[in-house]
């Protein structure tokens, strides 16, 4: 799950990370009012779930409280990537003497919290990933140990060497950040760029943290956090009925039990001449109650003309998604053609229940998926 | 032959008085897996399909059994705990099905099986299944056959696809090998690969990807160097968009690969061909084992 | 540093363990008050910082207020081993269905932090290790991984075998009474004993807990906590000015360096038929300042009738040491003849500094003390 | 010959700059130690005494020097974490001279040396002196002499006592080591005495002792059976009065062992006589050396 930068922000407060003051807005007036709190200059900055916010224009220096209100209507309802902007951060504008980069992630190759730092601060991390690696150290953290004291230092040092003052601040930060990381329950923390005033005050100026979504049961406040606005009203619908999905452009309704197998026949659409409507993996586990929810999200898309089942039943049961076909049928007023590949775990007791209805069968998933992008293309 | 189980694979189930460790624990007795203990706390002294003995802890069960393995259903909350436990009670070979363990649960663990020389698979993942030999997990036993292909996947129902269209052309499995698609997971790709290359029972070999990560890649740079026998690819989410699965920074530390397009480059560099289809891969196999 | 009984229950009831309410009185008239808020009944607590408190009669049941005036009244101001009753505590009598030991202390031998638990508690479990060590189970806790989940509900389930709902709060118990032991820096954490009552709700009944001195910087809070009272004025003295001080029964005041140096010179005393007036490590990295509070310390002890200096130096200094007797005579009435051996780092330095002082030298530790016990006896 | 060190121990001191750290660092010098680098972070680019180079960190004193032995003068709160630094950098042996550490510092940190192979003596320690080839910590070097005794001591000052009176009595020592009587330390008693055993340099044993804990019945046990020299031993603490240093949970897990006088019985017990008085060792240690 990813936040916004202002809760990013309280996530690293909370754990001591040297944050500066701030607040969200959804309107100008709001932001004029945290703006003539704060004191001048702020940076308004768009809060939305995607990059590249400055290159859009959805950040903005402020010096006087008009531009406060100039800037902050201009970004909010601004469109960045997709995602419309329905709140602005207002925080003091700090003198920034040096900028750097810290990060940590969970490196699958180790298995373990991996620490990015990096003097290259303030600019895309990717990009100085491409063009200059050497400038990015790098540390897995023994979940054992922790991030000890003179693995942070160590880190500190490398980025400003021979100022033990400044690392010792960046020492403290990455060892503050890390334990956020480890409470949290985060998959990404990233601040960039961590700055030095002038004064040397060290000051972490962006947060970017994602959270695990396996680890949300731990942390019941987070649901919280989580934005309603910002997602695709289907995929937040999935996501509430537990469902993984994603919403594509095509006209093939696809419901697939596992990821893989969902993503191998978007795959298999694809090479027939097809296009997926949606990737949904109706997961494990499955009941027919999630099989009802799947089918209604995907038939509010209006460009859905046919309906794609393919079922390899391994946890999930094969008669469990037939009840629950049927069940669908029987509840919501279906009219696109739905072609049903059940294989596996009870698949005997899935094709009785199914006999008896008006679904295409197919026994392989190409079979399925050339009769469902066929379907499609009548019905279009 | 198989990998990581043999005859003297004797199997306990924790969660095994659950829905899904029941209905699973019932698949495995039926195709023959030597269950031979269930571990579910409080439910010890009750038996199991009346002849499996259900106790309080791990360490009880082994003690009582002579388990060597475990099968792990229990909920997220509780899996790691679980891992730690059979870890603990000295089982050799822990499979946990359980989807949903936070990945810094897994983060922790894994040092703790390290130290003891512990094989996980998983989490997350349909487990192991070695016709003729054990069933461990969820993999449905009425897609397999003994024979002598080895095949590792990153997927669930995508490794049953594939072996049901080996098993269909007459292509028995020496192990169907399931390792889960979570960000840390206790085999890898890589290890799979090492065990099929030493196991004289494994002839033939096919890979299973997904998008994500380098486990393929680096997979595909050992076989070249290492493997003999002939081995196929598959790789899943061409046609995925991008940005929906993988944060920047991962792409960042595994330096920029993790595309099925770079996935394929890898494979094919090292002589390992990639089916476009599932279909394509028995024909590509059969194509490679004549060579 | 021991705690009281009420202090540790406050360190546990904030790690969540099941403490029962209660507060500590020093009047009887304020134990009734906390009885009449409580309710009754309730028992009435000596609060010391040793063992055997019951037999002793410092702990009472009582049904009425009256009872609670009367015991409370008996039990403040009561001599429990040499320690006098300042406070009681107060906290409801619970219905006993069963008693359990829960404790942890660093072993030595593991050099881990060991968990100690028994199905015979309420009783000392000194008796219980002497007589029946097979009832008490132990583990040692690797540092690393922490108590786990198994271990204490495997823990739990030696106590309460078969009954898993009372070994699951056994073994929740274990883990926050760890969880207490780590963040407090514990020495020695001990329940006991935790009771079920008939209803099987489990509770933390007594809890002693001792604090490593060496971590006390890490808790500004924990010195709030010493008992000053609690200690030989003398002792409390000595641990203020940094030394480590135990008050003896004899007449030869011994100041030494070094805790292994100063027993063989108390060991040495005796050997040759003296008595030491106590045991006194002015420790390493001494100064000049520390060793005029430790002359202050045991010329306040009015039996002492001569004093022994044995210092030989390897952090401390000898001549820090010289500089602080000569500091020393200037400033205190010394009114008791002095030997001085010192052997070691800057020995010569502070033979010279000592040359023109009238101190009795000795050049080996034996002659040392033989001369310390003749002019003690000379004195008296 | 010597145990721990030997010619090509190249030591570092971490906390150089330090009151202590500089006051003994100077000390080992002076005894010919081959002192090669120190370390404080802020003060690297410094040099200390006009010839060692200081460095802000372990590692990079580590790769500029070749150091291999580190020697701690830090202040308590830092200390565990400078043993961290140490044996991460590549360093065999670390000497903390450092009291007053928090014990569970030191239960957190042993596991990490352990998984290392570092050998860590102290804290709270005067550490080790091996005459004529290095001298690493604080122990007066005035009071050595060449030789082959070998002295292991809980104690500290007690120590230079009865080192002082073997080399009074021409008893020279082959290594004097202070090991420290913390309850949590790195170089046990044990550890001492089999590392006496395997020195060829080292022809006869002098344990001193103290109250408390039961590493010397431990070690009388290991003796018996595996260490054919000469040993002597002396135990501080016999007039002690009870309860004043170990709550009675220690003396449970130690199964009531811990005072002087369990400790002379298991001590002579096993054929080591114990002296009565410091001034007693080397009478004793010349009559077994004579028998």
């Amino acid at each position: 799950m990813n936040i916004h930068e202002y809760q990013g922000r309280d996530v690293l407060r909370a754990h001591g990370l040297p944050v500066p003051p701030g607040q969200v807005a959804e309107t100008a007036a709001r932001a004029e009012a945290i703006a003539r709190e704060l004191g001048l200059p702020v940076m308004v900055k768009a809060q939305v779930l995607t990059g590249g916010r400055g290159k859009a224009g959805g950040v903005k220096f402020c010096a006087s409280l008009e531009d406060v209100t100039t800037h902050a209507g201009n970004i909010l309802g601004m469109d960045i990537k997709g995602h419309t902007v329905r709140k602005v951060l207002v925080t003091p504008a700090v003198d920034i003497a040096e900028e750097y980069y810290l990060g940590m992630l969970i490196d699958r190759r180790s298995g373990q919290v991996h620490v990015m730092a990096s003097a290259e601060g303030g600019v895309e991390i990717e990009q100085v990933a491409a063009d200059t690696p050497e400038l990015i150290h790098h540390l897995d953290v023994d979940p054992r140990f922790g991030l000890l004291d003179h693995q942070a230092l160590g880190l500190g040092l490398k980025l400003c060497p021979g100022e033990v003052k400044k690392a010792r601040q960046i020492g403290a930060a990455l060892q503050k950040l890390h334990a956020a990381f480890v409470d949290a329950d985060a998959s990404l923390a990233e601040i960039n760029p961590f700055i030095f005033t002038p004064d040397g005050e060290g000051l972490a100026i962006d947060a970017k943290v994602n959270l695990d979504d396996n680890a949300l049961f731990r942390h019941p406040e987070y649901p919280e956090m989580r934005d309603r606005l910002a997602e695709d009203p289907s995929e937040r619908q999935a996501r509430e009925a537990d469902l993984s999905f994603v919403k594509l452009s095509g006209n093939v309704g696809c419901l697939v039990n596992g990821a893989g197998l969902a993503m191998a026949t978007m795959d298999l659409v694809k090479h027939y001449g097809g296009e997926p409507a949606n990737f949904l993996d109706i997961g494990g586990s499955s009941n027919p109650e999630k099989v009802v929810n799947a089918l209604r999200i995907i038939l509010d898309d209006s460009e859905v003309k046919a309906i794609l089942f393919n079922i390899f039943g391994g946890i999930t049961r094969c008669d469990d998604v037939a009840q629950g076909i049927i069940q669908a049928a029987e509840q919501i007023d279906i009219d696109v053609p739905i072609v049903v590949r059940l294989t596996g775990t009870n698949e005997e007791e899935a094709r009785e229940l199914l006999a008896r209805t008006d679904l295409v069968a197919a026994t392989t998933m190409d079979e399925a998926v050339q009769k469902a992008i066929e379907l499609a293309g009548t019905a279009a | 032959m198989a990998i990581f189980v043999n005859q003297d694979t004797r199997v306990l189930v924790q969660g095994i008085t659950g829905r899904d460790g029941s209905f699973h624990s019932k698949g495995m007795l039926d195709y023959g897996t030597k269950l031979v203990a269930g571990v579910t706390p409080g439910k010890g002294g009750q038996t199991f399909e009346g002849q499996v003995p259900v106790f309080d802890t791990v360490a009880d069960a082994v003690s009582e059994t002579g388990a060597n393995t475990s099968v792990i259903f229990v909920p997220p909350p509780f899996a790691s705990g679980a891992i730690y436990e059979a870890a603990d009670a000295g089982v050799e070979l822990i499979v946990c099905i359980t989807e949903g363990v936070p990945t810094l649960d897994m983060v922790k663990v894994m040092p703790y099986l390290r130290e003891r020389g512990v094989r996980l698979i998983g989490p997350n993942c349909p487990g192991l299944l070695a016709p003729g030999i054990a069933k461990l997990g969820i993999m449905p036993a009425s897609i397999v056959a003994p024979g002598k292909v080895g095949l590792v996947s990153r997927s669930g129902t995508l490794t049953y696809e594939v072996v049901w269209q080996l098993t269909s052309a007459g292509l028995g499995q020496s192990t169907c090998l399931g390792i889960g698609g979570d960000p840390v997971i206790g085999t890898t790709f890589m290890d799979a690969v090492e065990a099929f290359a030493a196991d004289p029972g494994t002839e033939a070999l096919v890979l299973i990807g997904e998008i994500g990560g380098d486990a393929e890649e680096t997979a595909a740079a050992y076989i070249q160097e290492h493997v003999d026998m002939p081995v196929v690819s598959f790789i899943a989410g061409r046609t995925a968009p991008p940005g929906k699965r993988m944060g920047h920074a991962g792409a960042i530390i595994t330096g920029g690969s993790g595309t099925a397009a770079d996935k394929t480059k890898a494979l094919e560099a090292a002589g390992i061909p990639v089916a476009p289809r599932a279909v394509d891969i028995v024909p590509l196999l059969r194509e490679r084992q004549g060579a």
